[in-house]
């Protein structure tokens, strides 16, 4: 089973990439651009008897180690 | 926080929130002559924090002696400064940063990093050497190696990214740390001696310009959290982490540089715990004026920000200035280049209030007195326990072999190197890095001359537990023991009070008893305190920490060509041991590893001694009479003499002090120790001088071989022994053990 | 030799590279601000170590964006000699004037210590004081320094004798690569011979009293082909 | 206008910190996991005439900013 899981900085928390990247597309010339935020994407191939327990799983992986709750959000799309 | 509102008066409940008991709640009342409204609360609960007041510690910090020839400005401002002659100045300071560290390792760390060089670089010095001094719970606990990555990538990547080399501190584990790991940043910066800037705001109507980065909801309350001991609920209390941009810090770091070579800035002060509100109060109330703010002005960085978060926000990467009149312009030319935030918020007055205004409204109005002088004050209890007695050294295992337990202690996580750790680290960015990590001091060249300081951070925690008077004395003769090992002259300390509880007499008793033993150090080796920052607290569910005084110490080389190291080098014969032998085993790591507990009284430290026999080694390496000095410490004479032949790839043949039992001559842990590398021919003299002058000596190895030779032992090859030092950490990390 | 090293927001060994360049040539290199519209008439161009506008994209990449690279570029093609260290390389590399890519370092974490190198190539602009074949130790700092590049440009650089550097093996036969660099290259120069960037710092390596002077000699090739 | 752009390394490219992942997974007992690999999240706010233009300018940033073509592949989304 494949899964992709993206993990956001909270709202409020400071994100000096993703501003970096705004400085740079701006004066890239990209003026259209309002704000960016940088995030973590993190693509997991794993067994699993079926989805709910890929879930179960995958929510345990974030909590645990893939996430820090404390200024982050995750997010686990089964593909 | 529900929006601030002037509306909103305060009661003693809303105080409790803030952390703040009934009786200051009334006593704030009572000094205001009025009830505070919600935002006036949140600023007189920050200032009178434990963390911001220091109302436990005052007492008992000022017995510290402050002054010497050398200082320049001691405690009291945002570091201390020292002088080292020539027109430079060294300004240095450490300070905790445990609570955010256990919570977010990573970002905690880095925004500890980045506070302290923003309290040294606020005073006019480009910070030129990063410390950090760490102790994490047992190895096999579940959270520590995860702590220990993190923390070490934290602190890592923000002085890397400012360019300033992190050249030394210590690492130590025990399970006393399980739920409180501590996390001590030291800075030390160079500056022109007459160019130093202070954080008094005297005089009226002057522009106060806010710089940096913008103002978010980061850490709102982290100056009262970390005041507060943990609990297991405390990890609801995550969103007052801030996350570090130490990329606007090095441009922060720059531009006010850049600024501070013109004639503009009158005070300027950082804004670190309690931000906005601890910078103005304390430049206001140290400058005997007032200042009126416009918070409509503060550079934001999210909607709707009310008053009370703005003041207590922890935003990182900022700095409050006043500016002589008329150098705006020039002020924010410089800042602009840099791409950071400048905004006018205010001016000083003459009214000693600080007045805050926010959307036509006004939202505070607090003499500053209050919030700085007159916070409240504890002389609280103290209960010593009684000092445990010496423990004989018949009465601690000996090993079967001298070599077998050099092996188990050499490659022990008390003892492993730490290499894993200060590679992470560029220590050598700026190009001045003369003694790399790995020595008993650092060694950081003065740009563009010839001198250098010795830099170094030490406390042993498990002496201080025992005794906390000898423990204290014990951590400043150590900081002192290592820069002169180096070759240093050691000038002054910073300290960083790591203790539990201090509402609890025993905690509190251990901070007191520490402070005199420091004292006395101080006193004795003519080496006084010049900067510091206390953490209480330090507990989980009612179980305290080590009681942890870390002490950062600063030394002067006066020609780098002659400095010392703890290698062994080609023309060392002989190694002499300097300093009296008497086989102390009580608290010593060998005991430890013996029963698994250590016991007793601590070494005691002698402080004649101890400067006699520093003050005569010290002179060895400036005749340049020997390149090879290591003190001995943690572990005694056979691990610091393996520590020598390691590092230099030298093996040797230890000639144990035949009047003691084996163990407690290789691992008895005396202080006021050195062994030194010598040529047979200097050697002889060596040993006559000091015989002369009344100081021990013998000679206590001959170095050759490629092995630790041990009288009737099989030799320990350094290959394998150098194996096990380099592997622990690594090995640990990894996961594998 | 004239020389100019740029400084971006973020560099931290600008003004290493500055001392180290001005120790061996004995004159002071002009340093050129990244906003600075142009650069000045000089012989070399070296791009400092550092984190370029916080290298929080990845390492090098918006420098390889700015204005002053521009320029830089534009120089380099009249000719001007452009030397890369450490955030430098990775910027060389971020703009397509050196191949391939610098990626995190195989063990992830940053790593400052001394490595050794075989020198591959003592016959260019940059190198021509060292000897073929020679070991030099010179120190790394960094935690991007991981050469990538897919088989087909490597046999192609290699071909067209673009590795300058090399990290050597442990002298106990260990591989010394501290990065997982592919084909444990530390250095390479471009097609025509006058661009070059390398990971390791030999500015770090140019003052006795800081424990080695193997990176001294490229700065004295330099004097010596420039002048 | 909002986007969503994941930056991913190409096949064949060594990914580390994916493997460190994996690892660190394993040791925490998610047996199931068998591959990993670590990307970028990029969220972007945007102004743009319409979707076509938007996607186009998204494109282009990707191509001169936010992905190497040496090492990484991208894929934009409009959200
Ligand atoms: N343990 C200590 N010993 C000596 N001075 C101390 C100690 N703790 C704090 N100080 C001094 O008290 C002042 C306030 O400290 P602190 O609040 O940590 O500074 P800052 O506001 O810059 O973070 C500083 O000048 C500091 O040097
Ligand atoms: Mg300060």
């Amino acid at each position: 089973m494949k899964a992709r899981i993206t993990v956001t900085l909270k709202n409020g928390v400071l994100d000096p990439q993703g501003r970096a990247i705004a400085n740079a597309l701006h004066s890239l010339g990209f003026g259209g651009v309002e704000d960016v935020r940088q995030g973590k994407l993190i693509e997991v191939e794993l067994k699993a008897a079926d989805e709910a327990a890929a879930k179960t799983e995958l929510d345990a992986m974030c909590r645990q180690l893939l996430a820090n709750p404390v200024i982050e959000n995750y997010r686990v799309e089964l593909l | 926080m529900p929006a601030t509102d002037t509306s909103i008066i305060a009661t003693e409940e809303l105080a409790a929130a803030h952390r703040m008991g009934a009786d200051e709640f009334r006593l704030a009342c009572e000094k205001l002559g009025r009830a505070p409204n919600l935002t006036e609360l949140g600023i007189i609960s920050v200032m009178w924090s434990e963390h911001c007041s220091y109302k436990s510690s005052r007492v008992w910090l000022k017995k510290l002696p402050t002054t010497g020839p050398h200082v320049i400005c001691g405690p009291g401002e945002n570091a201390g400064v020292i002088d080292i002659g020539d027109g430079h100045a060294i300004i240095f300071k450490m300070e905790s940063h445990n609570h955010p560290s256990f919570i977010e390792p990573y970002q905690g760390a880095a925004t500890g990093v980045g506070g302290i060089m923003r309290d040294v670089f606020t005073m006019g010095a480009r910070p030129i050497a990063l410390l950090n001094a760490l102790r994490f719970g047992a190895p096999d606990h579940a959270k520590t190696r995860h702590l220990v990555a993190g923390v070490v990538a934290g602190i890592g990547d923000y002085g890397n990214c400012m360019g300033v080399p992190t050249v030394g501190g210590e690492t130590n584990f025990d399970a006393r740390y399980n739920g409180n790991i501590l996390v001590n940043a030291m800075c030390v910066g160079l500056a022109d001696a007459n160019r130093i800037f202070y954080s008094a705001a005297a005089g009226a109507g002057n522009p106060v310009v806010y710089v940096g980065s913008k103002t978010g909801r980061d850490g709102i309350h982290g100056a009262t959290m970390a005041s507060a001991e943990f609990d297991d609920n405390s990890q609801e209390q995550r969103p007052t982490v801030q996350v570090g941009d130490p990329f606007a810090e090095k441009l922060l770091l720059e531009a006010c540089l850049e600024l501070m070579a013109e004639d503009a800035i009158l005070a300027i002060q950082d804004m670190g715990a309690a931000g906005l509100t601890s910078s103005s109060v304390e430049m206001a109330a140290k400058g005997g004026s007032g200042i009126e703010l416009n918070l409509d002005l503060v550079p934001q960085r999210e909607e709707g920000m009310t008053a009370y978060e703005m003041m207590l926000s922890e935003s990182q990467e900022r700095m409050l200035m006043v500016l002589r009149p008329g150098s705006e312009p020039l002020a924010e030319r410089i800042f602009r280049k840099w791409e950071l935030d400048f905004a006018v918020i205010g001016t000083t007055t003459d009214t000693g209030h600080l007045v805050l205004r926010h959307k036509g409204a006004l939202v505070a109005d607090l003499p500053t007195g209050i919030l700085a002088d007159e916070a409240p004050m504890y002389n609280r209890p103290i209960a010593p326990k009684s000092v445990p007695a010496i423990v004989p050294a018949e009465d601690v295992p000996a090993p079967n072999s001298l070599g077998d337990a050099l092996v188990a202690l050499i490659g022990s996580p008390h003892l492993a190197s730490r290499r894993w750790i200060w590679e992470q680290y560029d220590h050598m960015v700026m190009d001045d890095t003369v003694v790399r990590p790995g020595s008993d001091a650092a060694v950081v060249r003065i740009h563009g001359t010839n001198k250098a300081v010795a830099l170094t951070t030490d406390v042993t925690p498990r002496y201080c537990y025992a005794d906390p008077f000898e423990g204290g004395k014990q951590a400043v003769a150590e900081t002192w023991r290592n820069i002169t090992a180096a070759g240093g002259k050691p000038l002054a300390i910073t300290d960083c009070m790591n203790f539990g509880n201090p509402e609890r007499p025993e905690i509190m008793a251990e901070f007191a008893r520490a402070i005199e033993g420091m004292g006395e150090a101080c006193r004795a080796l003519e080496y006084p305190v010049v900067s510091g920052n206390v953490s209480l607290y330090n507990e989980t569910n009612g179980e305290g920490i080590l009681p942890t005084p870390a002490i950062g110490g600063v030394g002067l080389i006066a020609d780098v060509s002659r400095v010392a190291t703890v290698a062994l080098k080609p023309g060392d014969e002989i190694v002499v041991l300097v300093g009296a032998e008497t086989g102390h085993l009580g608290q010593s790591l060998w005991q430890q590893q013996a029963t698994g507990r250590v016991e007793g009284a601590p070494p005691p430290v002698d402080l004649a001694a101890e400067k006699k026999a520093g003050d005569f080694v010290r002179g060895l390496v400036e005749a340049g009479v020997t390149s090879t000095v290591h003190d001995i410490s943690d572990g005694g004479t056979l691990v610091a003499l393996a520590e020598m032949a390691l590092a230099g790839k030298r093996g040797l043949t230890y000639a144990r002090a035949e009047w003691l039992a084996p163990h407690a001559a290789a691992f008895g842990e005396e202080q006021g120790r050195y062994l030194v590398g010598l040529s047979r021919g200097e050697a002889a003299r060596v040993l006559d001088d000091a015989k002369a002058d009344g100081i021990p000596a013998r000679i206590v190895a001959e170095v050759g071989g490629d092995a630790i030779a041990i009288g009737g032992e099989k030799p320990v090859a350094l290959t394998d022994l150098g194996r096990l030092h380099e592997d622990w950490f690594p090995t640990y990390m990894s996961g594998r053990r | 030799m004239k020389a100019a090293v740029i400084v971006f927001p973020g560099s931290n060994c600008d003004r290493d590279a500055a001392v180290t360049l001005e120790a061996v040539t004995g004159v002071k290199p002009a340093m050129v601000w990244h906003g600075d519209e142009a650069l000045p008439k000089v012989d070399l161009i070296v791009l400092p170590g550092g984190f370029s506008y916080g290298d929080y994209l990845r390492s090098g990449a918006m420098a390889a964006q700015s204005p002053v690279v521009r320029a830089v570029k534009a120089e380099a093609a009249r000719g001007v000699a452009v030397l890369g260290i450490c955030n430098g390389f990775q910027i060389l590399t971020e703009t397509g004037l050196l191949p391939g890519a610098l990626m995190r370092n195989s063990g992830l974490n940053f790593i400052c210590r001394n490595v050794d190198l075989t020198v591959e190539r003592a016959d260019t602009t940059f190198t021509n004081a060292y000897t073929q074949g020679e070991r030099v130790t010179i120190p790394i700092a960094h935690k991007d320094g991981s050469y990538f590049a897919d088989d087909e440009t490597l046999d192609r650089i290699e071909g067209e004798g673009q590795v300058v550097f090399r990290y050597a093996p442990d002298a106990d036969g260990g591989s010394g690569n501290p990065n997982g660099s592919r084909r444990d290259i530390a250095g390479l120069i471009d097609r025509s011979g006058r661009i070059m960037g390398l990971m390791p710092h030999p500015e770090r390596a140019a003052d006795a009293a800081l424990g080695g002077i193997d990176g001294r000699r490229l700065f004295e090739s330099l004097t010596r082909t420039l002048n």
